[in-house]
This record gives C-alpha cells, structure tokens and sequence, in this order.
C-alpha cells in the first residue's frame, strides 16, 4: 500500500534546500500542493523545470522561495511574461541557470540511466552554453578530429512534484503520454504526487493502463487534490482557467498586487 | 468574404513556406506559426503531421515532451518555428536577456529548444510580428542560438526565412545574411529598411506578399480558428471574434 | 493512411545486407514475417537483438541468411540452448558481436537522440568490453580523476521489425508497455510492423490509447498477421505453443533436422 | 505434506538471502530463483517488488526492457540472480565462450545483463545448480562479469554469494575469495571439495543448509508453483507434476 498523505503532509516532503522539479504547464503541475508549500513557508529551492514552467515558478519566486532555477523558459504563454521571475531576473537575487528544453531531458536522463553525464548535439556557438561553467566540450571520439559535442552532467533533483490523473492504492501512478514525468522521477531521489483519484483497480493488472503507468518503486508518497492542477488545465479533465490567468497575470505585474493575489490564493485554498 | 487581415496574411503565407513538409513543429507562444501550421496541415490531405506546443489535440508523439527534440535529432523534423526577442543580421535569436546575464535590462523567458532545433531542423522559419528596430538588432545581446556555424560543427539544419509583420526575408546560409523577398501590403521598401536594425540585401524591385485565396481564408476562418481555440483560445477569441459560438458550438 | 502490404511485399522491403533489429522473444516477434523473409531467402543479414533472441534470430542464422549477430543472448528459454546459433557458432561463419542488455538500449538510445554515443556504467575489466574494437573508454570528465567510463557508439539499424497487438489506419501502433519497440522504431531508418488487426479507431485521439502508441511518424508499413508470433507467445492473446517450441529444439539439433522443420514450416505458412 | 525436494530447498534458501529487499529482478533461464523470488514476494506482505523477466504477471515497470537496467543503475534494485556457464574462485563469471571467442570448443546463449548488473547491483547471489569442475572453474575462459574491480572503478554492487546444487558459499569482495558456508543435506566438506575446481575457505564444521519449513512448502507448492506455470511452464510441470490440475484451473 502507499503512503497516502494530507496535502500538509506531502509538502512537508520537501525540505528547505530541495532541488525540486517540476513539469511544464500542459504535463501536470501540482498547484494545490503548491499553495500548501506557499503556504508553509518554504526556503531556497532550487528549481529544475522540465523543461518550461509557468504560474508555479513565478508564484514560488515571488513568494521568495526560490534561490535559483534552472530553466529553459518560464512564462506565462498566452498571459504573457512571467512577471514574478521577471522581476526576479532584475533585481539579481534569484540565480537563473539558462538551459534549454533537450537539455533537461538529457540530463534527466543520464540521472535515469545512472550515468554522469550525456553529450548532446546543438549548442556549440551558443551563449547558453558559454553560462554553463558546469557543461563541457569534447571532441566525438567516434568522429572526425575536431568533431565538437557538448557532455552535459546529470541532473538528479531530490524532489519530483506533480500532478496525475490517477493513482492506485499500491501506488503506481497514470501519467498517460507525459513520459518526461516518469524520467522526472526516475531521475530524483524522491518523487510526491497529487492526483485527481484513488481507483481500486491495479494500473499495472493490464497492459491498457499500465503502458500509462509510472510504477510504484519510484513514488514516495500519493495525495488526493480535486482539481489539483487548477487555475492551470490538466489534460482532457479541465481546460486552464483563463480569467483566473488573467486575473493573476495583472495581479503580480507588482509587488504589492502578488503580495495581495497571495493572500487570496492561499486563504481560499486553506 | 471580408479581406484577410495582416495576421491571416501571415498565416498564409507561413504555411505556403512549410508545403510539402512531412513533419512540422510549432514551439510556445506562437499562435500565427500554429495557425499556419494547421492551415498546411489541413491543405496536406492528411500526410503531414504537425506537432503544437501545449496543444492536446495536435501532439502525435506518444513519448512525452522529450520527443520532439528525440524525432529532430533522428533528422525526422522537417520544419519548426522560431520567435526571438532580437534576431540579427546573421540570423542569430536572443530568447533570453537583453544586457548582462546576471543584471539584465530586459529578460526573456528563456531559450527554450533553440539551442538544439537550430542546429537540427533542416528548414527553421524566424517569425515576429513586430517588426522594429528593438527586435531587429545589429547584433543579438545573447545567443540562444546562432544563424550559422563555423565549418566542423555538425548541423543539419539552420534558418531558412525571416517572416515579420512587415515583409518577408530569406536567408542564404553560405553568406550568413537576409535578402529581401517581399513585403507586405502597406509596406515600402523604404518603411522596411528604416524599422531594420541589421543590413540586408534587396533586389531592385521588390514584390508583395501574396494574400490568402478564398479557399485559404475559408479554411483560415473555418476549421483553423475552430482547431486554435483549443490551444491558443485567448488569441482565437480576439482574431476570429465571430467564430467564437461556433467554436463554443463544437 | 498507413501503406498495407501483403507480408511478402513487407518483407521485400527489408534488403539484403541490411542491418536489421529484432525485438525479445517477450516483446512481439514477427515471426510470420520471419517465416516470409526465409521463403525469399534473405541474405547477409546484420541482426540486432534488441536485447536478445531466440527462435527468430535461430531459424534466420539456420537457414544461412545471417552474417552477423550483435546480441546480449540467444537461447530457446526454457527449450535449452539455441541449437542453429550455437552451431554457427562454433564453425566460425557467423560473426559474433557479443554485447551486453543495457548496452543494446544505451546505443540505441544514443540513435534515437540523435547523438554519436551514449556512456555506460559496468563493464570494466569484462572480455565484453575488451572484445569490442569499436567501444571506447575514457576518463568520466565530471568525476575525479580517474573515473574511466564506457562509450558506446549509436546503433542505428536499416531496419526495425516486430509484431504488435493493433494499429489504425493512419499507422500508429499500441506498443503497450515494450516501449523497447519505441526507442528501436526511433533509432531506425524504417520500420516495419504486423499486427494481429487494423483499428477503425485513431489511436492516438485518446490519452488511454495514445499512452502506449508508437506514433506512425516512424511507421513504414503495417501488414496484418493473424497469430503472428507464433509458435512464441504474445501478451495476453496467446501463450507461447510449448510443443511446437520443443518439436523446434529437438529438430534444429542438427543440421538435416533443421532443413527439415524448415522446410515443413514455411510450406505450411504459405 | 512430503519432505522438501531438493530444488524446493534451494528456493527456500535464495528466498531467505533476499528477505528484506524491497526490488528484486531474476534474469534468464532462471526458474529456482524466479520461484524463490515469488516465494520472498509472497513472504514479504506486498512491500517486495520482483521482476522476473519473460513474464507477464510479475513486471513491474513501465518502461520496456531498459528500465531492470535503468532502475539498477540509479541504485533502486537491490538484489539480483545471476548464473554463469562457468564461475571461478574469484566470483568471475562467463555467459559466452570457452575455448576462443571466434572458434569457441563451447557457446553459451550470452552475457544478458550481467556486464552491467554485476556492477550495480548491491547484492547478486550466484545460482547454478550444477555444482562441478565443468562450472566452478579455476578461471573462466571469458569474463563476461567480474567478481571484483580494482579501486577506483565505479562500482555499487557485485556477489553477494554463490548457491548450488551442493552447498552455499558466501563472497568477500575485499579478499575476492569465496567461504563454505552451508552444505545441503547428503553433502560432505570432502565431497564438495572435492566437485569443486577452485579453492575457497572452510569452517572446520559446516553446517547442513536449514531446510524450508512447513509454511514455507506450503506457500511454495502452492501459490508459488501457480505463479511460477506462467513463465516456467516446463520447470513448474516437471517440479510440481501433482499441481497440474489446480494450475490448469486458474
């Protein structure tokens, strides 16, 4: 059986100083455990984004939670900039590690296959590589001489947080066609997920559900959060919440007007 | 039919770029590249295959988000969209900060897959609506990724046009620099030149972008905004504003 | 619309000489494909197990079709050795580039990304590694000094075969949980499928399906075959002929014994 | 109930060397360890997780093949059962070849996995049952796993100990040297000595390896032989011929 948790609880997973990732906006983004960690309170994180990430970051960041993030973009798509991170970038206190989407999939990847690092294709001549003290250039020992590729190391976050459709009581989770989830938690020491329901069946009894299946050896701990990706959409579920989008994007464009969102965000979801 | 509007000539005109594709990409916030990928999507009688980002409905990849970047590596992507916050004269796109890194002027939401597709998509079109000095630069502040590479750098693919909301560039890759192709209606060769950060070449006589036939603004304003609403519904609901019951109805 | 070939016109596609991968006896073997491809008289094949094989890859090296294997294992399980393997073996006409599991699916991994090698944990100091000219190892540029660590070169077969349960029209196939078949499909230039039915439904129109689809972006052709693992088994539509299997290990022992099952079994295909 | 066979002893003492672990994975050909495998399942109240590879029922992953070696290597597999066509007194083990590796005296099917899962694997027990100086040789022909590495290579795992037909043997990495730890019932010191082509450490007394006790027979030639008709159909005919029936009606 799996340790199924209060929202509280499953935050409480995550530990100051967490390297957390998080999916993109359209993967599955766990926003009412979001709200529960606004509300506790948490300390220095540091971001892995995989690859993109939205309203989850930029609450984080205007909160103050966050010290650094590794990103291969943050916005709010069709709602804009991300003015939080915006904001952030400007005033020098958050450190913005530039990556860019097959990136993060590679070096979740090398933590998934226990490897130290994995060579991409790309980047050569870029800026984003020339930021990353932490990449390297070698020469293709299967090329030509001088035949130039990038190694970029594993990336292993302590945390993965998300939100599925479905969990069954042992604790295998339905991720459907967003596979990037299960590298995320293959990749992290420990993954923590809020789902939309407990089914009674086991997801792994039949190849139908179990091709969708992120297998229970990986998942720490499971929470039930109705509506849990909510004011964002969540696959054929619910569509994204555009007003609510809209109301934040205007909202947290200041200090003052985040500050104010916040406290309603958290009070109402309390 | 009223006539097309400046965005539905883009529309059209993007897609004309992308015939012929097999696979075709669309990355974030680019809802005119999504609409004309669409649009050649539904003129392609089901042989191409268009990927949109963030799209439910148009993702045909079955192994998450990692595959679009898996499928351009295999040389399987044919053609994708790229924005920038400032594109040069030498095709470079800046996705991320405009000043220093760390302190910056201005900042972008980042580079996002530009830093590989560029290097791996055979035909990658540049689009941005607004045309001005500000976004066409001289030189790009911060590469997310460069227009071209020096020989010995394996690249298998590159920039092959620039379209904006005033004209139409290609680019020759070999010289690493843009050449006027046309512009749109209401625009000059002259109005081009002078919202151009960066030098480019131009023939002596320059000819318009052609606009969308009948049967494209039909499809455009049919089925196209019906398929955008999924995606992009903020930016369906402002340029097809009467198609929204329809949309509503579906 | 997906291109539907008659089984022999699926397996004129596959060229002599090509270097062809092949999935585990567990995860869909073509094998009434198989069975067409040895009634053409395929020749100098390069097979790819992906990561081992048993009764195909036997019955192909038998029938002298085969010039190299690069392969983790070959054996009839439970049937004991794979007698036409283990004889080409010993007569020095089939060369053998043994491998091991995960260094199958780290190199096509390394094709389906699009990058000329992929590193590897394991194999030092094992004649595995000493055997292959064509792996390399270097020092680990992330760890301390020293750390040596294998690379192994992309694995980009011509061709990708296997049975699966179902595609549709437009070529999407359900896959199901051997997402090996995926990372195959992607490392190949083609890839070639039979499957026990054709489906009215879009496979990928729903995220129930879609999770376990091999998009049809990589799908060459799809030719149906009913019972076409047999005699192995498939999923949970038919166990494996047990009788057959044995009627097999006994014959293929030598090599007029072989000629024979060979001869009865492509007659009755036909 | 009938007195314990030889082989349901062996189950029953593998069993107990992976008690405890929460993933375990049985490779190739395995069908002594599959069933001790199931028979530690079975014991451990749901909270092990086996992999017994070719069956259906007992695959916990959802990520094809590659994730046994996936999941080993990020550190979440905790013990594994590995068999060799020869092993030798440093716990080398070969999969592939004796004689040369191009013109073989004998074949084996392969290394499977054992290149890698020898390395990363905290605990893997040896298992053939065949305990002779054809297998227990004083050096392998082929090392497609070794027993031990020199420092400085990389390396989370490796044997744990070595079970046969005749007795269990226990592995101390450090001094890469294999100590008598039980013998099974009908065995002597002398006589495994004696069938064994490498040498090893004894205790002036051994002791008889403890065998399975009623509730675990009960579970074997139960549940277990059921669980086991699935990917072992041969193996749970010929072991446990009187369950046929009660298989069959599942």
């Amino acid at each position: 059986m799996i340790e199924r948790l209060d929202l509280d609880a499953l935050v409480a997973r995550i530990p100051d100083g967490a390297r957390l990732a998080i999916p993109a906006d359209y993967a599955g983004v766990a926003m009412e455990a979001t709200r529960a960690l606004l509300r506790r309170g948490a300390r220095n994180l540091r971001l892995v984004t995989v690859p993109t990430s939205g309203l989850q970051a930029d609450m984080l960041i205007g909160a103050g939670m966050v010290v650094e993030i590794e990103t291969s973009g943050v916005t709010l798509n069709e709602h804009g900039l991300a003015p939080r991170f915006t904001a952030a970038t400007k005033s020098g206190r958050l450190r913005i590690v530039d990556t860019t989407c097959p990136a993060v999939h590679a070096g979740l990847q090398a933590a998934e296959k226990g490897v130290p690092f994995m060579p991409l294709r790309g980047l050569l001549g870029t800026d984003v590589l020339a930021q990353r003290k932490d990449w390297r250039v070698t020469d293709n020992p299967f090329g030509e001489r001088g035949d130039a590729i990038a190694l970029l190391p594993a990336i292993k976050p302590d945390i993965a947080l998300f939100h599925a459709a479905r969990a069954d009581r042992h604790g295998n989770v339905w991720i459907g066609r967003r596979r990037e989830l299960a590298a995320m938690a293959h990749a992290s020491a420990a993954t923590l997920v809020t789902v939309e329901e407990i089914v009674e069946i086991d997801l792994m009894a039949s190849d139908q559900t179990a091709a969708g299946v992120l297998p229970r050896l990986y998942v720490g701990a499971v929470t039930v959060a109705n509506r849990g990706a909510w004011p964002l959409g969540f696959i054929d579920l619910y569509p994204a919440d555009d007003r609510e989008l809209a109301r934040y994007a205007a909202a947290a464009r200041t200090d003052r007007g985040f500050a104010e969102y916040l406290e309603g965000a958290l009070r109402r979801a309390a | 039919m009223t006539k097309a509007s400046p965005r539905e000539l883009l529309i059209a005109a993007l897609a004309r770029r992308i015939k012929g594709c097999r696979h075709v990409a669309v990355g974030n916030a680019s809802p005119i590249p999504a609409a004309a990928a669409l649009l050649a999507r539904a003129q392609s009688n089901g042989a191409m295959i268009v990927y949109i980002l963030g799209s439910r409905a148009h993702n045909p990849y079955g192994d998450g988000a990692r595959e679009l970047f898996d499928s351009a590596g295999q040389g399987r992507l044919d053609a994708f969209f790229l924005g920038g916050g400032e594109i040069d004269g030498q095709a470079n796109v800046n996705l991320v900060t405009v000043g220093e890194h760390d302190r910056p002027q201005m900042r972008f939401p980042g580079s996002f897959g530009s830093a590989y597709l560029y290097f791996t998509v055979p035909k990658v079109i540049l689009f941005r609506e607004e045309h001005s000095r500000r976004v066409l630069v001289p030189r790009v502040s911060f590469v997310s990724a460069p227009g071209t590479s020096p020989p010995g750098v394996h690249r298998t693919g590159g920039p092959s046009a620039l379209v904006t909301g005033r004209c139409i560039f290609s680019f020759d890759r070999a010289r690493g620099r843009f050449a006027l192709e046309t512009i749109h209606p209401g625009q000059t060769a002259l109005s081009v030149r002078a919202e151009t950060g960066f030098d480019y070449d131009a023939p002596p006589q320059v000819s318009v972008t052609e606009a969308p036939g009948a049967g494209e603004l039909r499809l455009i304003r049919g089925r196209i905004s019906n398929e955008m609403a999924e995606a992009y519904p903020v930016f369906a609901r402002r340029e097809w504003p009467s198609h929204d019951a329809q949309a509503a109805g579906r």
